[in-house]
Order: C-alpha cells, then structure tokens, then sequence
C-alpha cells in the first residue's frame, strides 16, 4: 500500500524493513501503549510492524518467534519470554542473518541486546518512598502473585527491604493475575473489613500496576483514604489515576511503555545497519508521584515529561543515521 | 428415618452448609461476620450472579450460553465508550449495552434455532468472535477517563459520577448492585414461576418436542432465552464498568468460569438436581463467602481454586448420589 | 385429507393417500409397521407438513403447518410414545394445561390455584384419580396416558386422534379408555384409532381403513369387514399359521430361579425353564416381568434369591457377567436398550462378539462381516447392506438385529421382554419362527408377555405374574385367555 | 444433482476450505509455503493437538473432559520440578506426570461412573481442583533452572538436555512433538477404528444402556476413556515443558479452549458430525494455519479470535445445516 509508496521513495537501506514483534502478553493499557510506541517509531524508520500475541502462552511465543522467522522478517523483537523458551529460536534468527532486540527477556545470548527495565530499582524506588513516608514503622499489605519473571525479580528487593525495615510488618499479601484488576479490589475490600480502624493498615504495595487500580478502587470506595497506595508500572491510564486527588494511589516507579518501544526499535535499526549493539540496555525507570503533577489539569503520558524529569524523552539509543532516517521518511511524506 | 434425614441433608444440605463456614468464618475473625463486610461479599459477587443468570436462563432452555462471559467484555467497553468516547447522555450509556447484549443473544439464538447447531458448540464460537470484536472496536486499549486515542488526541469524555453509583453507591445502606442483584434473581425467580412465558421456558427445557406439539413455538421461546441471557450478561458488564470505573479488555473471560461454578453449586440448592435462579444466587453466595473468609484467613490465592472445586464436587456429590438413590 | 404425499430424504412413505373421518364416529387406521399410519395423522395434528396433498374441515380448506393451526383448527393427537409429548418434572396439572400455557391462552401470570382446582375437576370428570400436583416423571404409564387424554379433554376438539393408545394399558384400563373414547364419540367428535390389535378394533370401531406402503387399501364399515380381511388387505397376502412352532424335544432343566427378589416389583420369584421349552410369563403392565428380565441378565441387582442355569449358580453383577453365565435379554425397549440405533447392523451384531471378532484385540473386518451377514441371511433381516444405520431399519428388522445379536453367543437360555411390543402381524411371525427355532436347538426360552393370546399361542407353560410374584402356572392346552386375565388382575383361588 | 454436489462440499468442505486458503496464503506471502513454516505450524499446533485428542476421547464415550487443560498445567510443572528439584533420572521425569495425568482421569472417573455426577459438571470441578493444587505444589512459581526457593536455597538441578530435545528437537528434519503428534493421531484413529476397546469406546458413547445390555463393562470402557484423556493431557503437559524449557504455571487453562475450538471444528471434518480424531487434527491444522497465515496479512492480534470464531461457525453451519437437511 501506500507505505511501501513512501518507504521506496526513500533512498536508504533501511527504510521499508518487515520488523515483527513477538509478545507474551498483551493484556491492559501497558502493553497497547508499548505496541503503540514500537509502531510509531518504526513508521518513522519508514518501517512496518507485525504484532504477534501469544496470550501468555510461551509454547505459542516460542512458535510465534519460529514464525516471524520463517516469514523471512528483516527484524524481529522480543518482550517478555525467556531464554529457556526462545533461545533455541533466537539462535535460529542469528543463523538466519536477522537481528533480535529483545525487551525484559533476559536472553543473554551473544549478539543480541536485552533491553530490560530495572524491576529492582523500580522496587526499590517505590518502597524507599513508601518506608519514608510511612516513617520507616506501620502495617502494609503486598499484592503481589509469583510466577512472572519480572514479579519475582521485584520480590527480591522486597524481601531485602523487609530486612531493612523490620518495623514495617507485612500484614498480609494476595494477588491473582488471571483477573488482577477485579480480584485485587475484591480481596482488598475484605482485607479493609478486617482492619477497620483507621491507621491500621498504612500502605499497600503493588507489583504491579493492575493490582494497584484494584487495591486504589476498593480503598478509595470504603473511604479510607489514610491508606496510600504505591505501584509499579504506569500506563496512561494510571497516571489519571495517581493525578485524581481522591485515589490512594500516590506513587509508582515506571518506565514510559512508548519509551520502550522507541528504545527498542532504535537498537534493532542500528543492529540492521550493521552495528555491534550493546549487550544490555537497561531502560531508567522514574519515580512519579502525585506531589510532581499539576493539580489544574490533566496530563497523560504524552505530556507527562513536562513535570517529571527523564520521563519519555529518552534518546537512548539514537544515532546520527537514524535521525537522517527519519528526517528522510518525515520529507517523503 | 434414615432416609428422611438424608433427604433434609440433600435439601437444605447447600443452605446448611454456607451456614456453618459463615459461623466459621465469623468465629475465627470477629470482622466477618460484619454489615458492611456481608455486603461487600455481596457487592463482590453481583456482577457473577448477572453472568450466572444468564447461564442459568439458557440452561433452562437446556441449552447452554458459553458467550456470556465475552459479553459482559463487550458491554463493559461499550458502556465506557459510550461515556469516555462519545459523552453520550447517561440513558443511552445504560441502553446501549443493552442493546448490544440482547444482539449477541439473537445471534446464538439464530446459529441454534436456524441453523441448528447445538448449543454449546454456538455460543462458544460466538465467544470467540465476541471476544475478537471488543477487542477490536477498542484497539486493545482498555478504556479510561480522557485516554489517550492512538492518533495523539485525547478523548473527550469520562465516566459520570452517576454512571458510577450503579457500581459504588449505596441506598439505604445497601450498594447498589446488590439491590438491583436482589431484584433481579427475585424477578428471574417469579418470571419462572408464575408467568406463562417463564413456564414456557421451563416446558421448553423439559421436553422441546412435547412444548412443540403442544403448539408452543419453541424457537421463538429459545430466541427469547437467549436474548434474556446476552442482557444479564450486559447487564453485569455495566456494573462491572461502574464499579472498576473503566472498560476493561477481557473483563469477562475469567468470570465465566466462575459464573458457570455458581450455576452448579445452584443444582444441589434445595435438591433441585437442575438450574434453578434461587441456586445459582445461593452458589454465588457460597463462593463469595469463600473467597472472602479465606482472604481472611490469608489463604494464598491458590488455595482457592482447590476449596471451590471441592465445594463443587461436594455439593454435586450429595445431589447425585441423592438422586440415583431414589432412583433404585 | 387427499391427495397427501409425503417423503422422507428420498423414501415415500405417503402415496396419495385419501383419508376421512365423520363427526361421531370411531375410524381404525390400521396397517403395518412403517405403513405410514403415524405418518399421515402427524400431517393431519401438524407435526409434520405434506409435500403435496389437501387438508379439508367442514369442508373448508386448511394450512396445517404447525400443531398450534392444527389445535386452532380443532384437531387434537395423543401420540403413540407418551414421553414425547409429556413435561416429566412439571406437574399433571400443568401437563394437562400444557396446550393452554403453550399457545397463551392462559392469564399471563398463573394462577396456581385454579389451574389445579380445574386439573382436579377434568380428572374427576373422565373418572380418575390422579394427584394433580404430582410430578409427571412419578406417573405410571397408564396414568400418563390418561394425562394426555386430559388434556384433550380440555380443549374444544373437533377430531381426536389415538395413535396406538393401548398398547401400554392393561385390560381393564383399555375399557376404562373405551368408554371414554364412546363418551366423545357420543359428543360428535370424530375419533381416530390406530392399533395392532385387532379384536379391539372390532370392539369399538365403526369404520376401518387399512393402508400398506404409504397407501390407502380400503376404507370400509367394520361390519363389512373380518380379521382375516383385514390382514389380507395389510399384508397383501393372508397369514395361515401365526403361531408355527418348530419341533423342540424339552430335555434338562436349564434355568432355576429361587426366590428372586427386588424392592416392589419382584417379590420372591421361583420358576424353572427346561431345554427345548418355552416358558411364557404373562402379567398386565406393571405387574413386574421387565424388572425380573432384568434381575435375571444381571441389569439391576436382587436383593435375595438364587439362579442356577445348568446346575451351575450364575454370577448376576452385570449384563456381562449373566452373559458369561449363559443368560441373554432382548429387552422391551428395543430402539433405547436392545439396538444402537445409530450404528450399522454389522456393529450392533458385533458387539455382543466381540472378542470373537478380534485377535490380540484386533478387529478382523472379515470376521465381523461374516458374522453379521450369517445373522442377516438367518433371520432373514431385510436391509440394504450390514452397514446400513440400524435406526433406518423398520420396527421388525430392528427387533430382528436385537435377537441376531446373541445368536453367536453359545447362550443358553434367552429371555424376550415383549418382542412383539409395536411388531405388525408378518414381522411378528417371524419372530416366532426364530423363537421356536431357538427351542429346537435345546435353550431354554423365557418370553414375558402382556399379549395373552401370544402366549397361549406359543408356550409349552404360561406363569402368570402379579404383582410381582407368580401365582399360577398352566400347561399347553390348559389356559384360555379369561382365566388368565383372572389371575392377572389379582384373582385368587379358582376363577368364577 | 445438487444434492450431490451439496454431499460433497459437506464431506469435503473443510479439507477443500485448509486447501483454499493454503493456497491464498502462498499466493500472498511467498514464505508461508515453505517447508520449514509448515513444519513450524505442525509444532506450534502439537500441544494443542494432544489436549485435543483428549477431549476427542472423553467426548467418544458421549462425555466431556473439561479438566485437561489444569492436567497439562500440573504436568508441566510435575515434569519440571522432577529436574529441578529432585533431579530424577529421565524416565522418571517422563512416567511421573503420565501417572498424574492417569490419576487426575481416574478422579474424573470415580465422580463420573461411581458418584455419578453428570460429566461435564464432576471434570468442571476436577479443573478447580487441579488447577489449584498445581498452583499449591510450586506455591505459586514458575519452575525454571536453579530457581530460587521460598527459603533462600537455590534448586539444585536444571532441565536435562535429552529432556528439551523432546519438544526442541528434530528427527529425519521432522520436529520431535510433530512426530509424536502424528503418531497420537493415527494411533488414536486406529485404536478407535480397529481394536477391541476402541469399538467399545464408540459403542459406550452411542448408547450407554445398550451398549450395558450388549455385555460390555462400561463403566470400565468409560474409566479407562479418561485415564486416556488424561494421558494425552498429561503428554501435552510434558512438551510443553520441554518446548518452553520451564514449568510455567497456569500453562494449559488457554489451551483448553483452543483444543475445544479443534474438536469442534473437527466435527464437520468428513462430514461425520461427532468427534473424531481426525478430524480434531484437521481442526487444530486448521487453526494453527489461520493463526500463522493471518499475522503474514499483517491482520491486527486482536482479530484473530474473530476468524477463529468466524472459521468454527462456518464450519459447524455446513455440517448441521447437511445433517438437518439429510434427516428431513
Ligand atoms: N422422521 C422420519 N424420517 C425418516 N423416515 C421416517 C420418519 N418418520 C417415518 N419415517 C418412515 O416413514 C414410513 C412410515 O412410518 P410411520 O411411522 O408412519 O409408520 P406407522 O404406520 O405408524 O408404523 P408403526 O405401526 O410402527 O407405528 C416408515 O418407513 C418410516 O421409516
Ligand atoms: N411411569 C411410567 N412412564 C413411562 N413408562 C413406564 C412407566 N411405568 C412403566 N413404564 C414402562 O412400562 C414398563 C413397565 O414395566 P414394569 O416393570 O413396571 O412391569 P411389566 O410387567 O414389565 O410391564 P410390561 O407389561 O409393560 O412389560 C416398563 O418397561 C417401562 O418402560
Ligand atoms: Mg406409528
Ligand atoms: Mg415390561
């Protein structure tokens, strides 16, 4: 179609390239704005993106990335998974001459760059605010479910931080991804029932970003709102969340899910120029608290680099070549 | 004597049995047995009760309604659409999904009663392609205040706060979606009862060919049922959006399982040994008293599923042996 | 009616048939199995539409397309399978309203009361007392049919069709029926009367149509008429012997039940059958044969008593295990019980064979079709090929496959639970043929019967059951079909 | 004439409808045919394929095994946690979850044929059960090499090599699971067609009473059918493990639906209007074909469930609506 029109009319290499993207999961806002990113900064490469979903299925990603393969796309990138299940694929992409970006896999494979967020850092980030303003003493409750990669790699920073802190007692900690959202609130309404003096329960903290709407709804509707809430990842819609004065929900530490994706597609355009990439990038994550956010408008993830520094702006992995790049589709349009 | 005892157990062996784990429950944690937490149990398993509903009044039919769970999907990002998209008043908010749920029941209606596929084959491919299509007319976003539209802009609109109270707010005390939960199962339970289009559903599940000879235009009645379930299940949809305050993608996929869990419980409710809508409320209700009693007990998650499906087999267990016992 | 033709996926089973019934009369439809008589009145209450033909009433044209016009219209059917048109867990009450509720002619919101108060009066009235709120699925057979003509009862009906009414009932309820169906005649309603049996049809009826093969052979006054025309004209050839009995020398005790058992319906059952006899057990409806024909194959479980076959005890766990034992049922209910309907006539006599059929557990298809072909040719079952769907076949060559299966199966002693239940007259010849053909080979045969006369016919001794015990027996010669009813319906003692 | 040809499209149709679009695929994306793509759809389709052939099974004795997909999910992790944690030796790693998956059908049996609750409703609270006592068993975690324990310690084993060959693996360039796959599948298909216990499976299936007054053991016939079930489920549990090189939780419940959505459409397959394992297999082809040719046509993610659901429907409208016009 008209792409391929624009994308011919420029005169390099690496416009027109296939690039397929291999998800575990696409569930939620997180991962339709990580798409969303990916998509935009291809289109600017005067690339195209096939997305292929596995619904949280690694048989099927494992299958998803032999396919990508076999159809023969000029680059192919990776989020979530792991080496166990894709290495055997990843080596076959190599083999094949096609480069691999992958995003919070850690694949550890030579020759292809892991992009991954700091799950510890953004732990830690978000529990160092929390014992601060909690006073380094009080009650909190974890939501939290093993079985995720990322998860467990934030349980680690956990456990240490309940080493340093032993004052801050975990009352208790659920979680059930198969509907985080919907279960969170409910389990956090009977949890409320049983604490219902104010101040006994001082924070909640959740790993992940789903839990955090459903824990802020179920404390937000029962009115408690000496509860604050700290979360981890932040999609658009979150962040309307953490801006409406009446949520609970005050912090989270995340990176840009757009970010991701431009960082991504960045790293496997300079692997498709021929560069050796790095082997690890690690995305930074930000902290981003209401106290940072306006209060007479609202932003979304867009904008939000205006009040939070480091946020979405990131020109990380960008390189002369690929800015003529764009430059040169943006003129062809 | 033996036999009159066994027959109480069976009847009143499910109302008997949620009585002793509330006193459980309420012994082992002095929160439980609270107003305020019975009915936020209550608020947590009301849009379940709509799915189940809906279960229920296509089993009744003695067909089967697997469609109902990416229904509640549809509605729920339809009635946030509505709102966030199109800031439409708030009666074409609630109709809308409506609507929409009762065109997925003409749908399965059409695929059985026409085109004469069974049941459960159906309404699970209609499953798939009503989970595809909420998917689809959201792009994959789920659906929030003043989102973010994938050209850049941002949506106009958020949820009403009135929209909001049907999932939050409360009167006399009492939350709202138990109230219209209440009266739903109250109403389903008497249109069964003593209307002659709920006897004709009930004539219809029992012997199709004898309600057929009898004059009955079954397919017309089997349309209706379906389309009495794509409502209950759209109805639970719009709670769902005003209590989580958003569309959620694939809200209702996972509930289906649980609405299909209530509706079995409800078989051995008053040793009906069939779907009976007091039943399936009172299954809610069972299951909702688990999960909240345990959570109390910081039961891990996954200890859950293991108390349900023995809950399950259970309370079938007593049923059927119940049952072929007085069979021989 | 005229005119009608009707075809099923290519098979005719209605040549321009021409049919009438007048006001205040009783008109036997009569035929053989298949011959289309089910056929025709389905057309005639709308359960089925014609592909050609013209429904007249009054002399007005109707469009029967749904048995709503067709009750609009006054025409009302008690159907020959009773479960099909009952709501076994409603009430009787609302099964007899059930036409009412169906097409809105009740209140929108039910009034429980009245219903009852109604069903109770409408019972009464026919003279029978049924519970009207019990459940449907709690009724006996006899009850049920009598819910059906309830609810005829309790419509406007201008024209009422029995589609073989009393092949379930017991004597003294097929005269309770009677009477009914000459209450209604006697209103100026025109009845229609389907059955195989025929001295009832002389009994009652005032005109009498015969068809065979989908077509009308004669419509005449039952005066005009005698049995043996009338099976010429639904044979097309007339039937000299009905009941041949092939030379069988009675030789050894075969079967020994002592003291049998089970709940109600069998109460302490003793009876012996010899090599070469036939032992017939005659009982009304409900007197308990079907549930001793299970106990003995094993079916249900007794709670006491023995049986030996052969001197030897027979282990009764299971069907599988009475088999093993030497003992093989054709059950009454041949298309649910006796027949896989759904299977080829090569499986349904394969399986009882099985493992005859295998080697190391594999099936030999050479075998399987060997034996199925020898059952085929021997019991001379009429069907296009062994791989034909046996639910395709008629009602006699079904029968034919469910007594074919055990031919291979060395029993030696078979049991028959009304064979001959729904059989026209050429069919059930051969079925007797089979069973006397059985008793030349030396088994010992037990037939359980409510037919009689079939007993009288076929047996070298009759039991007679009820109740659930035996409490008379008679030899060759000695019974009459009045003294057996006397014992049958609870009699002591010597008949008056 | 048209009857005919209506025949022929019946029996056919699915095969000629994969040939069709077969064949658009390989006009449209030059890559779709090639060996090593098809071959990748053969495997990406076997774990699903062996689900499938279970469900097949269970459906084969006219019941239905709604608990193989908690199966694969237990035997996953079973397998894996056998290297991980106790680092047994390779059979070991291989018998320990065909015997679970053999216990989990003996379970399902026990309710079905001894309890007597109906089918669906005994393996629907059996997939709780099981769902969650895998859950229980890794408290929650995934099963990968040198894990951490709850306690600090690290798992001493890892995944063997051999092990992973089994779902990574190539014999004759053929991948490993494919081979298994198409053996299951003729092996089934045989079994059913030409052993002793395969036509007592059918004829258990067509008419239960029948089949009992015929002299077959069916309660046996009917308890080794979800053992079997079991054990199909329990093998796509250990490929499973073997292709994604860890024992992932939750694993099989997506699959559940995917392998229903096969055996439905393997209905119309051959025109046979009941499961057979054949055409399980050409359903699951079918699927996997869509899914892969789909993402070539650079179809949104989102949009496969409607063709999926789209596929079936038309799929099953051919056969009911043949199967409806035949019989009148
Ligand atoms: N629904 C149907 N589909 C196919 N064939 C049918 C159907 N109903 C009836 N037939 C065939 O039509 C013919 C007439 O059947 P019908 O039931 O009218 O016979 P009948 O005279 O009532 O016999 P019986 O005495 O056994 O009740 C038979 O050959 C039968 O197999
Ligand atoms: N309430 C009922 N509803 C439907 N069918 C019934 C009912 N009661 C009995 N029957 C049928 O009639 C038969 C009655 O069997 P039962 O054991 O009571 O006595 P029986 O002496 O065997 O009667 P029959 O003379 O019919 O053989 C059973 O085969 C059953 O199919
Ligand atoms: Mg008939
Ligand atoms: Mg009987």
């Amino acid at each position: 179609g008209s792409k391929n029109n624009t994308a011919s009319k420029v005169d390099n290499p690496l416009a027109g390239k296939k690039i397929a993207l291999v998800m575990q999961f696409n569930q939620g806002t997180f991962s339709a704005q990580y798409i969303d990113g990916v998509k935009k900064q291809a289109a600017k490469f005067g690339g195209e993106v096939t997305v292929f979903a596995s619904e949280n299925d690694l048989s099927k990603m494992a299958s998803n990335l032999d396919a990508a393969i076999n159809q023969k796309f000029d680059g192919i990138l990776i989020d979530h998974g792991n080496t166990d299940a894709l290495g055997a694929g990843v080596e076959k992409a190599k083999a094949a001459g096609i480069p691999v970006v992958a995003f919070d896999a850690a694949l550890g494979i030579d020759g292809v760059t892991d992009l991954s967020q700091n799950d510890q850092k953004m732990a830690e980030q978000t529990l160092e605010q929390l014992a601060k303003d909690a006073g380094g003493k009080g009650n909190i409750v974890k939501v939290w479910v093993a079985g995720f990669a990322p998860m467990e790699r934030r349980q680690e920073s956990y456990a240490a931080f309940q080493q340093q802190y032993p004052d801050i007692k975990e009352i208790t900690s659920f979680g059930d991804a198969s509907n985080p959202q919907l279960d969170a609130q409910t389990k956090m309404e009977a949890i409320l029932k049983q604490y219902p003096e104010k101040g006994s329960i001082t924070a909640v903290w959740a790993a992940w970003d789903e839990f955090a709407k459903g824990a802020a709804n179920a404390i937000k509707q029962a009115g408690r709102d000496e509860i604050k809430v700290y979360g981890i990842d932040m999609s658009d819609e979150d962040l309307t969340m953490i801006q409406d004065p009446t949520s609970p929900w005050i912090a989270s530490a995340a990176v840009d899910p757009t970010t991701i994706g431009t960082v991504q597609v960045r790293y496997l355009y300079q692997a498709l120029h021929g560069d050796q990439t790095d082997a690890a990038v690690q995305i930074d994550s930000v902290y981003v608290s209401r106290d940072a956010l306006p209060q007479d408008k609202q932003v979304t993830t867009a904008d939000l680099a205006q009040y939070v520094p480091g946020w979405g702006e990131s020109d990380q992995g960008n390189t002369d070549y690929l800015k003529e790049l764009e430059a040169a589709v943006a003129a062809a349009q | 004597m033996k036999n009159k005892w066994m027959d109480y157990l069976y009847k009143y062996g499910a109302l008997v049995f949620i009585g002793v784990i509330v006193l459980f429950f309420s012994i082992y944690n002095e929160f439980f047995f609270t107003y305020s937490n019975l009915t936020d149990i209550l608020r947590s398993i009301s849009i379940v009760t709509f799915i189940a509903i809906g279960v229920t009044i296509s089993l009744t039919v003695d067909g089967f309604d697997m469609s109902v769970g990416s229904t509640v999907s549809l509605s729920t990002v339809v009635t946030a659409t509505m709102m966030v998209w199109y800031e439409m008043p708030l009666v074409v908010v609630i109709i809308a999904p409506l609507v929409v749920g009762a065109i997925v029941g003409l749908i399965n209606a059409f695929l059985i009663v026409k085109i004469r596929i069974p049941d459960m084959l159906a309404t699970f491919a209609v499953m798939y392609i009503i989970s595809g299509v909420h998917k689809t007319y959201t792009k994959g976003y789920a659906i929030y205040n003043h989102m973010q539209m994938t050209d850049g802009s941002k949506a106009p609109g958020e949820m009403y706060k009135d929209f909001l109270w049907i999932g939050q707010g409360e009167l006399l005390g009492i939350p709202f979606p138990v109230i219209l939960m209440i009266i739903a199962v109250i109403a389903v339970h008497l249109f069964f009862k003593y209307t002659r289009w709920g006897r004709q559903m009930v004539m219809t599940g029992g012997n199709e060919e004898a309600a057929r000879l009898s004059g009955l235009r079954v397919k017309r009645v089997r349309t209706y049922a379906y389309i009495a379930s794509g409502v209950m299940a759209a109805i639970g949809g719009i709670i769902f959006a005003a209590r989580v305050g958003s569309g959620q993608i694939d809200a209702g996929s996972p509930m289906l399982m649980e609405a299909v869990a209530a509706v079995f419980v409800g078989y051995s409710v008053l040793g009906a040994g069939r779907p009976n809508v007091i039943g399936t409320f009172v299954g809610a209700v069972l299951i909702g008293v688990l999960v909240n009693g345990l959570t109390m007990l910081h039961i891990e998650y996954y200890v859950n599923d293991i108390v349900k499906g023995g809950v399950l087999v259970l309370a079938l267990a007593v049923t059927f042996i119940n049952m072929h016992r007085k069979r021989t | 009616m005229s005119g009608i033709n009707k075809s099923f996926s290519g098979v005719k089973a209605l040549h321009d048939a021409e049919f009438a019934v007048r006001a205040g009369e009783i008109h036997a439809l009569l035929g053989a199995n298949g011959a289309g008589k089910s056929t025709l009145m389905k057309i005639l209450s709308g359960a089925y539409v014609a592909d050609v033909g013209t429904i007249r009433l009054d002399g007005r044209e109707l469009e029967l397309r749904t048995p709503a016009d067709a009750k609009a219209a006054g025409i009302h059917c008690v159907y020959q399978e009773v479960d099909t048109s009952l709501v076994a867990q409603l009430s009787v009450a609302e099964n007899i309203f059930l036409d009412r509720i169906a097409t809105h002619k009740t209140s929108a919101w039910l009034n429980w009361g009245r219903l009852y108060m109604e069903a109770e009066k409408l019972l009464s009235e026919l003279g029978l007392r049924i519970p009207v709120r019990k459940r449907v699925a709690e009724l006996t057979l006899a009850e049920k049919q009598m819910v059906l003509i309830a609810r005829v009862m309790a419509e406007e009906a201008k024209i009422v069709i029995f589609d073989e009414p009393t092949a379930p009932l017991s004597t003294e309820e097929t005269e309770r029926l009677f009477q009914i169906m000459n209450k209604l005649k006697e209103t100026g309603i025109g009845l229609v009367f389907i059955s195989h049996r025929l001295h009832e049809v002389f009994q009652i009826c005032d005109t009498i149509t015969v068809m065979r093969d989908g077509r009308i052979i004669v419509t005449e006054p039952a005066s005009a008429l005698d049995t043996a025309d009338v099976i010429q004209a639904m044979l097309g050839r007339s039937l000299e012997d009905e009941y041949p009995k092939a030379e069988a020398n009675i030789g050894q005790t075969v079967l020994s039940v002592k003291d049998l058992a089970h709940g109600q319906r069998v109460r302490g059952v003793d009876l012996e059958v010899r090599r070469g006899e036939i032992v017939a057990v005659v009982g009304l409806v409900g007197a308990g044969k079907t549930e001793l024909s299970r106990l003995l194959f094993g079916a249900d479980s007794p709670e006491r008593g023995t049986v030996e076959v052969d001197g030897k005890r027979a282990n009764l766990a299971s069907p599988t295990d009475a088999i093993g034992s030497g003992l093989v049922l054709v059950p009454e209910e041949r298309r649910k019980e006796g027949i896989l309907v759904e299977e080829s006539v090569l499986h349904n006599l394969s399986l009882p064979v099985l493992r005859q059929m295998t080697k190391w557990g594999i099936l030999s298809g050479a075998r399987e079709k060997s034996n199925a072909s020898g059952v085929v040719e021997r019991l001379g079952v009429k069907t296009p090929s062994v791989n034909q769907l046996t639910g395709y076949l008629s009602g006699g060559n079904q029968q034919k496959v469910a007594i074919g299966k055990w031919l291979n199966t060395d029993a030696d002693v078979f049991v028959f639970d009304e064979p001959t239940k729904g059989v026209d007259i050429g069919a059930k010849r051969d079925i007797f043929v089979i069973i006397g053909q059985l008793a030349a080979q030396g088994k010992g045969i037990l037939y359980l019967t409510c037919e009689f006369a079939e007993a009288i016919g076929l047996a070298d001794r009759i039991l007679v059951m009820c109740d659930g015990r035996i409490v008379k027996q008679f030899h060759r010669g000695e019974a009459t079909q009045e003294n057996l009813l006397y014992y049958a319906s609870a009699g002591q003692g010597e008949p008056a």
